[in-house]
């Protein structure tokens, strides 16, 4: 061996084009999560998921006959193909066929010849492939969350539930491209990016790893990008949408909600979500295990690590699961750039939605509320609140916003959850 | 229509259905339990309720302070 | 699809009446965790459990064939029985013998099928089928345990062990019941019925998992809702058999226990139990890993992680884990009934038996102990101390018990997880 | 007596035995370590032994305060 | 049954001398964590695993296959046998020949047949076998470190690659051990063993569980050992190879370092070893992640729980199943010898190339290095650079060289991270 | 010389050329960086780095104190 047989075994001679694209990419992702302060809990540890996810050689983020086929030895796949009785040419119509039980045995196979699964590839499995994870930062967002503004002012519900419509008129939205043969969606597929639309990124990330984990890592990434970007998105909306009549609305201060109302909201949520929609019963079921933690106030060890230690922990498997999705082959599609077109619709969609439908309340209902805070209602808690918040102190500064637009706002959170158990329901 | 379209539009129409009963349910249920827990408390001194006010003030002194605080922020 | 399909397609509609009954026995363990106060570490999360475990339709407790039978659909029980080579009635006798590889291969194939395990199935397995969850909380209660009390008055012991017999009284009283045709027991369901009376949850669940999951659920509920009631059940069992010249006993002033001996007691229990009775390893090696973590000094990071993040973190899994063992069809049987009767009985012999034996220390002994802390030989730590101390204040309000109580208290763990590795080593 | 019952009872006599057994020799185990320790330390000067004393009481006042927080708590 | 027949049954009389000596050595362990602070933090539950792995009768540390086999009950293995349709003669023949499919089956079997998977195995297999637990010790590690010092004088990375040299030659002295017939060493097994000069626990961990699990326990105890000793071995080879008037040398005040050159090194280092060395990108790479959580300064919640709660959870569960490899049959060989004579040798040979390097540095720039600083090239952070600074001190009692030393010693373990990545690359 | 140590020979060489090759990179890219980013800051006013230098004498004062504080320990 000598010293440029080394250099040339280096893994910058074997990366590809797309591969170089991707890491292009996580960078761009650790750019905005880092000086852009683009949802940074999220979008660092895919960005940096997405680099691991795109080195060269190694497949981080491949199980064991993946790995095989990408390091392409001949030898080793004629040991495997060999071994399953088959020729080297019907690998891989073999594989895609292959049952659970068959693939579970293949990457058996695979790991005996000397292939290891990737440790990414480790990662998603028991973070999102088991739905895990996503339920996990549910039940710390539960935990976190005071659902008094929503228990003190309950018809901002229906702010939550209209923004929803968001996500299925993107849904439609797919359908079409793929109609018109722009971009091809399967039903599933197009289910999955519409739930970007719910401006909630576990919730996102947990449908999609059901419907269409394929596509899971643009879905998360257009989430958690639009999140970050709903200052931008939303108040054009806003502005386009109400009178200057409407956006200096005050609205009558919250009541006082007592601790009682808040211990019994999640367990009448758990049993309402339980007897109408169970596809939806793990979502909110954490969210609600979170909240009674809090709210009852006789387990604040649990309620405390829920909060802190377990979500933390969680984040960062969850953010380089998501990563280990962009990988160059499944990233760089037509899929993705509808996805990432679709996803900014779905939030104007369900801005839109959130903010007329509140105008309509206020034809229907003496007790006017503020449309700005309808515009929370797709969620992306708690920055459209704050948002709703902030284009309200623009047109009348002694009008705060903040509170009122919390009802609507988490009141998104599980409105989109509902959509999402639609969804499993339906398509699962 | 095609077919594909058609199962999206179903989906449209039974989600947004379900999304709005849903939250209509949980309104109807934040209600009940608003009412039946201040039946409970309604024997409360008038006092106790002025003082609530009061709460209120300062309640809302505190959300001006975040708004205020959230408005630097940006 | 119209909306009147839509609605009768709700959960609601295909509720059970166990499901109704198991969803407010749910109901009721959160309301003893958060306004009784019971054990709520443990029994609101096994409550919230129960309740996500009973929602009809979804099977989030269950494995994937147990959801492929649950759900019933034809079309997929079909696809499962010509995959096995087998006629659709074949397939409950099959499953019934089916080997640990076979049962492995049948939910692979269900997942084929389209039924992923549910996420309390996934919880139960990962956390307590793998006997992880309890021994981690055995951990953290070993550096959350002062050992001092004990060592410094070691012939309380005695107490925790006499208070053992209370497991083996049970056990023989589940074999009557079963002889007497009253309710039917196998040896391993009533040793993991009588382990109820270590009065500690860790060992009871960690014993149950392995001689009878399928009991698992109402053992645990027993086991912790009897320890919430140690205040209510002990009481009269202490007053009816001491005198009031016994109850009035002042005891020695405990000495001073040096941090030496304290680092040598996990160590050489530790090998006592190894070299004595390996299968009481697991549980007390783990206790004496977290007590030697917290004595040494040396890892302090360790043993905080282990009393903190780390028992909370399993705390919730433990919890929802057992809860996920409450599913109606397993639950509401004649054997849960049994054992929330022997439980009870289980507690009292094993109150009795400490006290009684207390008595006969004096009897043998110049250096009197007050016969109550006897009853704090159960465990259930540390309420079964204060109660000790609290009786004895009654008659004598300058004789704080609590110091020597936690000796037999804590002995009392030991002495259940000594019972538990008698019965893994002669039964599993 | 059923089979089933003398296997109860077998248990019941191995497992009481063992436990008795086990903690019996964890007391000797314990005795003989403090023992052992002690040895070790009684080189100390009396007047360490004294204010051993004197913490001791302090212990005995902090067992009765906590005494009196627990049965306040109750 | 009779008391007899139960004392006859206690564990103590079915040990093994091995087991007893194991029992020992765990013991030994405990009091160099505990006495000696020897790396208490891995080596008291590496020696707390070492006990419970060599507990009798229990196979605490076995898989199911190797436990059946263990307890060596005819009728079980007969079982096994006849399921396998093999002779019970040819089951040790057929167990070394089978696959990793073979083995997971036969697993299954035992399963069946009542041997379940001892605990510290699964610990083992969790956090080891999946090269979990390394990984995020590293990324602990990241988010612990400051690479300012490293920043501001880079060349002082010569150093840190230097010292690397004890771990290649240790190989070759491995070979010669093999090639003189003194002790069989495979070239993956010299690899191993050569990385203890790497000083760097995760590290020998993640390699050698790679290359040569069935040494891992003796790589493990000797590197976090020899760590330990740091400040016996070094000193002597230090004064032996400087000069007064090098060992007095002060260096330049190291410049400040901008908090943008901190964020971009972690990224910056993951793209070249992702380009060069992708087969070291796992440890590098959550090494950087480690530190770009922390130096990013956006998501201190992420960086906060990966150097505390998560490192912490995960050294316990890293320590126990290091221990499980201390079983008698595996640790009471010549090899465990071989590996503790080379590891000390490794240390040696790397403190000298370190130094021997800066001298050269010294003879070829002007800017001047004290040398003592290269011993601190082995890594063994921050002992080495500890060690420095103190033989530093002795000579020039103003001449404070910690921060200098911080260079060499952080380069060190991004240098045998690297030397890792070429054995894994060339050898895995 | 043994088939086996000529291949240990090969990856000790293969080995010490990639290591030092890779942190001769890393050496480059920090100067790299640091130049770039030194670039960018020169434009600061003199007084700011003045200000950096008293900084930097205190930052020497920590370093002494660890390094006494250190010395104590051991
Ligand atoms: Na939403
Ligand atoms: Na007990
Ligand atoms: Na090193």
């Amino acid at each position: 061996m000598n010293f440029l047989d080394i250099v040339s075994s280096f893994g910058i001679f074997s990366i590809t084009l797309p591969q170089a694209i991707m890491l292009i990419v996580g960078l761009l992702l650790l750019y905005l999560a880092i000086n852009k302060k683009f949802e940074p809990l999220l979008l660092l540890p895919i960005g940096f998921g997405a680099i691991l996810t795109n080195i060269p050689e190694i497949g981080l983020s491949l199980s064991p006959i993946e790995r095989l086929i990408y390091e392409n030895k001949t030898e080793d796949i004629q040991i495997l193909t060999s071994m399953l009785g088959l020729e080297v040419a019907q690998l891989s119509e073999y594989l895609k066929a292959a049952s659970y039980l068959e693939l579970s045995n293949i990457n058996s196979l695979s790991i005996d010849i000397g292939y290891k699964p990737g440790i990414l590839y480790t990662f998603y499995n028991v973070a999102i492939g088991s739905g895990v994870a996503p339920l996990l930062i549910f039940m710390g967002v539960g935990a976190m969350t005071d659902f008094g503004p929503l228990l003190a002012n309950p018809k901002t519900l229906i702010l939550g539930a209209a923004a929803q419509f968001g996500i299925f008129a993107t849904v439609i939205g797919a359908l079409l491209l793929d109609h018109y043969g722009v971009i091809s969606f399967t039903l599933k597929q197009a289910a999955a990016t519409g739930i970007i639309g719910g401006a909630d990124g576990p919730t996102a990330i947990y449908v999609s790893s059901i419907l269409a984990p394929e596509l899971l890592g643009a879905i998360a990434v257009a989430a958690y990008s639009y999140m970050a970007l709903v200052p931008l998105i939303q108040p054009p909306i806003m502005r386009a949408l109400t009178t200057d009549k409407e956006r200096v609305i005050e609205m009558v201060q919250l009541r006082e909600v007592s601790q009682k109302e808040k211990i019994i909201f999640p367990i009448s949520l758990l049993l309402i979500v339980g007897l109408l929609l169970p596809s939806a019963a793990p979502l909110l079921g954490m969210l609600c295990l979170g909240n009674l933690m809090k709210e009852s106030l006789v387990v604040e060890r649990l309620s405390e690590v829920a909060q802190n230690s377990l979500i933390n922990i969680v984040t960062i498997f969850l953010g380089l699961s998501v990563g280990s999705k962009l990988a160059a082959d499944k990233f760089l599609t037509p899929e993705t750039l509808g996805i990432l077109l679709l996803g900014i619709v779905a939030f104007a969609i369900g801005t839109a939605s959130g903010i007329l439908v509140a105008k309509l309340m206020n034809v229907l209902s003496k007790n006017k509320v503020n449309p700005l805070i309808g515009a929370a209602g797709v969620s992306a808690v708690p920055m459209a609140a704050r948002v709703a918040n902030k284009v309200g102190l623009e047109y009348n500064s002694q009008n705060y916003l903040l509170m009122h637009a919390m009802g609507p706002n988490i009141a998104g959170v599980i409105g989109s959850a509902v959509a999402a158990g639609v969804m499993i329901k339906f398509l699962a | 229509m095609s077919a594909l379209l058609s199962q999206g539009i179903d989906l449209m129409l039974s989600g947004m259905f379900t999304v709005f009963l849903f939250l209509c349910l949980l309104i109807v249920s934040i209600n009940t339990f608003a009412y039946l827990l201040k039946e409970k408390t309604n024997h409360l001194p008038s006092s106790f309720v002025k003082k609530d006010n009061v709460i209120g003030n300062d309640h809302l002194k505190i959300i001006k302070a975040i708004g205020v605080r959230i408005q630097n922020e940006k």
